[in-house]
């Protein structure tokens, strides 16, 4: 049973036919379905449930939305963790949930004690203390008191966010009164639109409103209109979703928390409309004045809410504070519901107060300002001081405050649009709109339903006509019209005493004296003092109290708001789950994966395989049984010396070119002369960046006249591509070039050592591949094991190697047949890892190792690569300016370590005498040589061709290396088992 | 993110290109000094305003084009545009 | 509630690169017995075959494979005397289809493209962003025909279990 | 100025803080100083202290368009750290660490200095041997580093529950940078105001500098403001993100590019990261600020923008990969996301130098300064103090472009 002793016996739109059990602090509750954790909170008298920040003050709930300061929780269980403000948790079955930042409860917290220090801890206290000895002493028990709720943890099962895209005509956000009619005349005049509304339900303030639309209740009326929307194929209507970001041509975020397809947790819409309709409302501001935070002081509008949409009234005697008309319509709610009300203390003159007070039959305090809130846990009485001074004390348990209302222009501002400050409503209203936008509605400041809603008609018409739609013909619907919005700005109430603690940030317990204590010491802008008091840096992004922020600086160096002016808006203002933003978007598919058709045959083989540039996977190694990695690596490196190998080069960028002007780019790219490359024969280049830096090398094929098959590294294809299509298409546009990437039309196995020739006849070759018809480095058409081929006799081992290269669709077959025929020959594939070692015996370059961005092709010895007539190629300018200077240069060179067959670190630096001072050079590649049968290096070193012979130290960290230079090169240096 | 408008496929989402920097005036002959390259290679327009800039339709249909785009507002023009 | 939509990787299909000037390109294909579509971003189809427009002078040419062998032989690929280059890439992509009531849906998490009618018709036929990385999307009956690099067909199935199924 | 200790802080407590004093006069501004600053961000308002402290010169002003400290010192991840990879920059951003750790009681005002340390998560080979260069790099120039294997990086950082073998990039092991601290970033900029101020450098908010004046000889004379001319015979440009626009107005062009970087943060919870979790293979760096939430940064937009925003995509990306290491993390909400506007120069190392202009100097391409705060500040100082570049900030100059002997520092890890 159900036992709710603030719930009315009638109204409210709870399911009162369910019952909800829930847990909150540990003790076990009830309430209704419908309910939130806050309305069945206050239904069950449950007002202190919260500690404040710094100063552990008794805190309640306030609001009733996504602007709740204060009572922040940590739900419990499966879906453990975070800070969410009661007042937007949705009561289900079983629910648990705790306070933040209070232990053992907020009844009784231990921290509590704080509240004897506060005159330690004005605004920036910690700037001047805590500095001896260090800060990194307090550090730990200072983090362990801020905080609040714990992070979220692991326990949480696995849920799918999805993001996705929406494009259309239309996007409202906001689903009150004027959004609802901006969609209807939208979808009317045929517009594909998207609706998008925070709350679990539609409607907006008119959830608590009285008035009559067309002389039915407004939330039928609310409730028709949703129908004709979701009976068009072309509105979609969110719910429970908010639009936090607003991007480049009206792009906006929206999270939807509880999307219809139920293996969707949430959903990120990225949502592009050609015109945004902003009918986001209005946000009810608190007022300033001693003990705002006490539990009981809640928001005029919350309390409307909580009568309205739970049936709840949360106190037993109501009293009213306010500056404006609009919390009238609260006691006429209470009145009617025949509530006891202490009062209504209006800071307006009696003159001001226009008819909102007709009808009232409670005492009216006008031209009073309500001096102090008292209680200890919970609100007991407020002090009122009348004009003349004098003070009476009324006992009351709830607190309605109104301070006025903002129009919610976060998003208009996050548009960049400029605000403007409205002095009827002392608040800052959009002005003007940069993206196709308006706003509408109490957004624009428009604070009664009649105004709001002939103001939507016009702005959304006009807008639809702009945009080439035929608005309908649609006459406004006749509302019940509630008095003027009528406000006297109130930023605080006078005369505290000192030590008086008026909030003006509940969250992050900012009060007024911090304020002032912040201007006393010159941070005198807005945003100064956000920074130096926090003020509106919490949760809630200070939704109800930075107008209070500002308003209290304006009156303290005598200026307007609008000279103050706001902080940066900036999205979310309401937080939203980190994982509607990323979607879809993890595990596998965190980063892109590329597969070649041999990644599963290798993965079968138990290889080690990881990422190796351009989001491949490829093998490192192949473990062998009772080897470590070196022993495998030796063990395929040794196959490849003295027997055969094979590898997958299919990852290597392709590209195919042609068209009149081919052989010209080609020659302009690359540094070396092609002119003279014979058709089927390939050479070997460098690329050099307009910097003078080696972009790429690899070599490159010419199949015919003018048309050549480039190959690059693996890594650097799509940078090649771009360098080669920005060239064409913006440098040399009158060329006929025509670049096609065909790196995945071919995949290649690559056949390599002494036996290579003998595994490739094996297989069945349908041309003479002996080293006369078939030269190093020549390519050739064949049939290969009954397969049509690309044969290319490239060597990146130092070993006679076959490039096979087939269609993907063969690729497979090929390389077991490889595999099969190559058996008695001792074939093995071979990983990245031992390519790595015979490219070092072999002392060719490899980039991201001897090309760490500052080399040229001379550091590296590569003088002959530089033609002497190309000085047009690209870089070529750059690398003779950078040498010109003289400055000694790092050069490719080999290095001998005198470890005893320990690998040096590669990178590890060479410094003069082993000296812990700054280097002369590093390790580049280190490896296990498996024909020389020690450990070989290469390395950069300052003047390091002149070294040769020398002994040079090498530091890592603590140890010195000698190690003798030698040439670049430790195995068949003039290149003829390659040629062979 | 903003939309971008390729001259074949008309306006496109941002993410389906590459900003491939500012344009750069013609590519030096060799004979002007080693100033004037270093000139032409390191220093880049840098306005408050609108920057002409090369975007690469990288994911769709690979057309390198050219556009004005304010460097505060974001704000889109064809080359040809004033850029007042 | 899930997604009602059918994806399903293809088997092999017959494709050709091709790049050109309009005029020579469209000369060649003519002599093929096709004709170019005539605005940017869509296909003509004729008889299985699939004619893209997909960059200034670049289309593609998607055909059922069992006519592979014959298009070798007519567009001749490596044949450059056409003044126009067309390369043969059957191999270098992966196809899908994706049908059903929520094509669209899948398609939008997938893609950024808008594929409104007014701005992606009967006939559409364009290279765009698809799961972060380039893809081809055209109209199918009842849903679209999608291309990515043969490399990414993985990664592209990974992405099409996880968003139907909501399995990490 | 009022000294600050535990005990002042009582003291003042008796009288309601009500006698607490400003951190900076605001002094009328006078026609002529000795030295200008324009920018009083942190580079400006260091360089401004140590002029007058080093140097005695405190005819200073420091001209600021908006308010002081609300550039990118504002807005930064806070992460200070000298593990560079080359030894021009290393030595450098080693003394920059060592002056941070003093700073506090020098300002006499709290930075909450945090020495935390920062652990690279490493999930590549490449990157692990580029980072194992790192460290043996910098361990010549006194800035360490330490290898720890994947286990301990778990017991460090248990939040840390993703990357585990069968994920897209495992992690492979982790280094343990030592000296890396976070620090609060405003208190920099108000501790050296501060100070600056006390020692008679005058800070001029709200006065923005419209363009640069030079004599008929072409030495530098002073500036335009929107209030007025002022005449020095030396004026530094520290304006983070908007040097060429105003050393533009002098006819002079600089080898640097503005472009728009950004954060976010999370809602604030319970202490769960003590150390700086940097993630280069994924693109994304974090920490958690004494308040509780956690301070996230991944890369730079592409692209020129002088706009303090974010954009979506690169948003994402840090969110994405951020949440592939903590995957708990999908359920924690973002609370704030903001940028700030950089300048990257072509090598992308920094500036701190003399000009072509006699009398003008430039500390630009900061894109990665709020560590270099003091030894940017200092060593600017020296400079225009002594008209020599001091020692660690030597490679600095411009005089690198004009033999495209560049700093190259790209491959730098992904935390600023
Ligand atoms: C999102 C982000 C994250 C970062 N993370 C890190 C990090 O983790 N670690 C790190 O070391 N660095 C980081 N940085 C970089 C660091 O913030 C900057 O390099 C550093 O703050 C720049 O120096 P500054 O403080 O002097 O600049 P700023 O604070 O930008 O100071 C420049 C000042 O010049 C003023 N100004 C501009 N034009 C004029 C004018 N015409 N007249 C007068 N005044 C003018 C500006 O208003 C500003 O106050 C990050 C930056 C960003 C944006
Ligand atoms: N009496 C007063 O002073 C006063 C003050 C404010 C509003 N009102 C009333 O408000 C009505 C005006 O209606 P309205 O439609 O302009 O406002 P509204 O407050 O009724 O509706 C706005 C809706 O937008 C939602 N919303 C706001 N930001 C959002 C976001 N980023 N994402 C998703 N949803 C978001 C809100 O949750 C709310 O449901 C009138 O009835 C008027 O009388 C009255
Ligand atoms: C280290 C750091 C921590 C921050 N923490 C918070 C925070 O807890 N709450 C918040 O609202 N903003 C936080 N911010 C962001 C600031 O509110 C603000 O967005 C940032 O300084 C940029 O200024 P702007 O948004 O006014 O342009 C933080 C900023 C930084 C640099
Ligand atoms: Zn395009």
């Amino acid at each position: 049973m159900t036992h709710n002793p603030f719930r009315q016996k009638t109204g409210g739109r709870i399911d009162r036919n369910s019952c909800v059990e829930f847990e909150f602090n540990g003790k076990r509750y009830s309430g209704y379905k419908g309910d939130t954790l806050a309305s069945a909170l206050l239904a069950n008298g449950v007002f202190l449930n919260a500690r404040s920040f710094k100063y552990h003050r008794p805190r309640g709930i306030m609001g009733a939305s996504v602007e709740e300061p204060s009572c922040l929780v940590e739900l419990l269980g499966a879906d453990a963790g975070g800070n969410h403000a009661a007042t937007t948790v949705q009561l289900r079955q079983g629910l648990k949930a705790k306070s933040v930042n209070c232990w053992p409860s907020p009844n009784f917290d231990l921290m509590s004690i704080n509240q004897l220090f506060t005159r330690l801890l004005p605004a920036g206290f910690y700037y001047k203390t805590f500095m001896w000895p260090n800060w990194h002493l307090f550090e730990p028990s200072i983090r362990r008191a801020a905080g609040l709720a714990a992070a979220p943890g692991d326990q949480i099962p696995y849920q799918h966010f999805e993001t996705r895209y929406w494009h259309g005509d239309v996007l409202v956000v906001g689903a009150g009164s004027s959004g609802l009619l901006a969609a209807l005349i939208a979808s009317r005049s045929g517009a594909r639109v998207m609706i998008v509304d925070d709350h679990p339900h539609p409607g907006g303030c008119l959830r608590s409103s009285q008035s009559k639309i067309d002389g039915r209740p407004v939330i039928e009326w609310a409730e028709a209109v949703c129908a004709e929307l979701d009976a068009n194929p072309e509105v979609t209507r969110l719910q429970d979703a908010t639009a936090w970001g607003y991007r480049e041509d009206n792009l906006l975020m929206v999270t939807e928390r509880s999307p219809a397809e139920t293996h969707v947790f949430q959903r990120g819409w990225k949502a592009r409309a050609g015109r945004v309709i902003l009918a986001t409302g209005a946000i009810e501001r608190n007022l300033v004045f001693a003990n705002n935070d006490l539990p009981g002081v809640m928001l005029a509008s919350a309390v409307q809410i909580y009568y309205h949409e739970f049936g709840v009234i949360p106190g037993r005697q109501a009293m009213i504070f306010t500056n404006n008309s609009s919390a009238y319509s609260l006691a006429h709610d209470l009145q009617a519901a025949g509530k006891m009300i202490a009062g209504i203390i209006d800071s307006r003159s009696f003159e001001e107060i226009g008819a909102e007070k007709d009808g009232l039959e409670i005492p009216l305090y006008a031209a009073n300002q309500l001096k102090a809130a008292h209680g200890g846990k919970h609100l007991r009485a407020v002090s009122i001081r009348a004009a003349d001074g004098s003070i009476k004390r009324v006992d009351c348990d709830l607190l309605a405050v109104s301070g006025g209302w903002n129009p919610a222009v976060h998003l208009f501002s996050q548009a960049r649009g400029t605000l403007a400050y409205d002095d009827a409503l002392a608040s800052f209203v959009p002005d003007k709109a940069m993206q196709r936008l308006a706003c509408v509605g109490a957004a624009a400041g428009k604070m009664n339903l009649a105004l709001a809603m002939a103001n939507t008609l016009s702005t959304v018409t006009t807008c639809l006509s702009e945009d080439n739609f035929k608005p309908p013909a649609f006459s406004l619907p006749s509302c019940t019209t509630s008095p003027d919005y009528h406000l006297q700005p109130l930023w605080h109430v006078d005369g505290m005493k000192p030590g008086d603690k008026a909030f003006v940030d509940i969250q992050n317990d900012v009060t007024l004296d911090d304020i002032g204590l912040a201007m006393r010491e010159g941070f005198d802008t807005v945003e100064h003092v956000k920074r130096y008091t926090t003020a509106g840096m919490g949760i809630d992004q200070g939704k109800i109290g930075n107008i209070n922020v500002i308003g209290n600086i304006a009156m303290a160096c005598n200026k307007r708001p609008d000279e103050i002016g706001t902080t940066t808006f900036r999205s979310p203002f309401t937080p939203v789950d980190f994982g509607s933003i990323a979607g879809q978007r993890n595990g596998a598919t965190v980063l892109p994966f590329r597969h070649t058709p041999i990644t599963q045959w290798n993965k079968d083989q138990g290889a080690v395989m990881y990422e190796a540039g351009a989001r491949w996977q490829r093998p490192g190694y192949f473990p062998i049984v009772g080897g470590n990695m070196q022993d495998a690596i030796n063990a395929e490196a040794e196959a490849v010396r003295y027997a055969v190998g094979v590898y997958d080069g299919s990852p290597l960028g392709k590209f195919d070119i042609s068209g009149r002007d081919a052989a010209a780019f080609i020659d302009l790219l690359y540094t070396n002369d092609f002119a003279d490359l014979e058709i089927g024969m390939g050479r070997y280049g460098i690329m050099l960046s307009d910097d003078g830096m080696i972009l790429d090398d690899g070599v490159t094929f010419k199949l015919a006249e003018n048309h050549y098959l480039m190959s690059t590294s693996t890594g650097f294809a799509d940078v090649v591509f771009r360098h080669m299509e920005y060239l064409l298409q913006i440098e040399c546009e009158s060329w006929q070039v025509w670049i096609t990437p065909v790196t995945s039309q071919w995949c290649n196995a690559t056949i390599c050592g002494p036996k290579a020739r003998d595994v490739l006849e094996a297989l069945g070759v349908s041309i003479d591949i002996g080293n006369d018809a078939f030269p190093f480095m020549a390519m050739r058409e064949a049939i290969v094991a009954g397969t049509p081929a690309r044969i290319c006799r490239v060597s990146f081992t130092g070993e006679v190697s076959f490039e096979i290269n087939v269609w993907p669709r063969h690729a497979e077959a090929m390389w077991r047949r490889i595999m099969e025929i190559g058996a008695p020959f001792g074939i093995v594939p071979v990983g990245s890892e031992t390519s790595h070692v015979l490219r070092v015996e072999k002392g060719f370059l490899s980039l991201g190792h001897e090309v760490d961005e500052t080399a040229d092709p001379y550091d590296l010895g590569m003088d002959w690569i530089m033609s002497r007539t190309k000085t047009h190629a690209i870089g070529r300018r750059s690398v003779d300016i950078r040498r010109s200077s003289g400055k000694p240069r790092r050069e490719l060179v080999g290095l001998i370590p005198k470890t005893g067959g320990e690998l040096v670190p590669e990178g590890a630096p060479v410094t003069p005498n082993g000296d812990r001072a700054a280097s002369e050079g590093f390790v580049s590649a280190c490896v296990w040589s498996v024909v020389n049968k020690q450990i070989i290096a290469l390395g950069l070193l300052t003047n390091g061709r002149a070294r040769i012979g020398e002994t040079i130290s090498i530091r890592d960290r603590e140890r010195v290396i000698e190690a003798v230079v030698t040439k670049p090169c430790f195995y068949d240096p003039k290149g003829k088992r390659l040629r062979g | 993110m903003l939309t971008l408008p390729c001259p074949f496929c008309g306006q496109r989402d941002e993410t389906e290109f590459l900003n491939t920097g500012p344009t750069k005036p013609a590519r030096p002959s060799s004979d002007v000094t080693d100033s004037e390259w270093i000139n032409w290679l390191t220093v880049p327009v840098n306005p408050v305003g609108y920057v002409e800039e090369k975007w690469w339709h990288v994911k769709g249909c690979g057309k390198y084009f050219t556009i004005k785009r304010h460097t505060v507002t974001h704000q889109i023009k064809m080359p040809d545009e004033d850029s007042a | 509630m899930g997604y009602q939509a059918t994806i399903k990787k293809q088997a092999m299909w017959a494709i050709f690169d091709i790049k050109g000037d309009v005029r020579v390109v469209a000369k060649r294909i003519a002599d093929v017995g096709l004709s170019l579509p005539l605005s940017p971003n869509t296909a003509h189809s004729k008889k299985g075959q699939h004619l893209c427009w997909i960059g200034k002078n670049h289309w593609l040419l998607l055909a059922p494979v069992e006519m592979e062998d014959q298009l070798l032989k007519r567009l001749q690929p490596q044949n450059l005397a056409f003044d126009c280059r067309i390369v043969h890439v059957s191999d270098a992509y992966t196809l899908f289809t994706v049908t059903g009531d929520h094509a669209d849906d899948i398609l939008a998490i997938a893609s950024p493209l808008n594929t409104r009618q007014k701005n992606f018709p009967n006939d559409g036929a364009t290279f765009t962003e698809f799961f972060g990385i380039r893809g081809l999307v055209l109209r199918w009956p009842g849903g679209y025909l999608t291309a990515v690099e043969r490399s990414y067909g993985d990664m592209i199935t990974v992405y099409f279990d996880k968003i139907t199924t909501g399995m990490r | 100025m009022s000294r600050f200790s535990a005990f002042s802080l009582a003291w003042n407590a008796l009288s309601h803080h009500q006698k607490w004093t400003r951190y900076w006069q605001n002094p009328p501004l006078a026609k002529k100083y000795d030295v200008l600053i324009i920018g009083a961000g942190g580079h400006g308002l260091a360089c401004a202290y140590y002029l007058a402290k080093n140097h005695g010169i405190s005819s200073v002003a420091v001209l600021e368009k908006g308010w002081l400290g609300g550039g990118n010192i504002a807005r930064n991840t806070v992460t200070i750290r000298s593990n560079y990879l080359r030894d021009e920059s290393i030595p450098f951003f080693v003394k920059s660490v060592s002056l941070f750790e003093g700073l506090a009681k020098e300002l006499n005002f709290n930075l909450m200095y945090s020495k935390r340390s920062m652990i690279d998560v490493i999930q590549t080979y490449p990157k692990m041997r580029e980072i194992r260069r790192r460290m043996m790099n910098g361990y010549l120039h006194g800035s360490s580093y330490t290898p720890i294997d994947v286990g301990e990086l778990r017991r460090r950082v248990p939040a840390l529950t993703g990357g585990g073998p069968d994920s897209r990039l495992p992690i492979i092991g982790a280094m343990v940078h030592e000296e890396a601290a976070v620090c609060r970033h405003d208190g920099v900029a108000w501790g050296y105001a501060r100070s600056a101020s006390a020692r008679g450098v005058e800070i001029h908010q709200q006065t923005e500098v419209k363009s640069l004046l030079r004599d008929k000889d072409g030495q530098i004379k002073g500036v335009e403001t929107n209030r007025g001319t002022v005449l020095a015979d030396k004026v530094a440009v520290v304006v983070s993100g908007h040097t060429t626009t105003i050393t533009e107005t002098a006819g002079l062009s600089l080898p640097v590019k503005s472009f728009n970087l950004a954060a976010f943060v999370s809602e604030p919870v319970k202490p769960l990261i003590d150390v700086i979790v940097n993630c280069p293979d994924l693109g994304v760096y974090l920490n958690q600020s004494d308040k509780g939430e956690l301070v996230i940064g991944g890369a730079p937009d592409a692209g020129q923008s002088f706009r303090r925003d974010m954009k979506q995509s690169v948003f994402e990306d840090a969110v994405v990969t951020m949440l592939e290491l903590f995957p708990a993390f999908r359920r924690l909400k973002l609370l704030r996301q903001w940028g700030g506007v950089l300048d990257i120069a072509h090598d992308a190392s920094p500036i701190i130098s003399a000009t072509d202009i006699s009398g003008l100097f430039v500390s630009c391409g900061w894109w990665g300064g709020f560590k270099a705060v003091p030894a940017g500040g200092y060593t600017l100082a020296h400079l225009i103090a002594t008209g020599q570049p001091h020692q660690a900030a030597a490679p600095f100059t411009l005089d690198r472009f004009h033999h495209l002997d560049f700093i190259v520092e790209s491959g730098t890890t992904t935390a600023r």
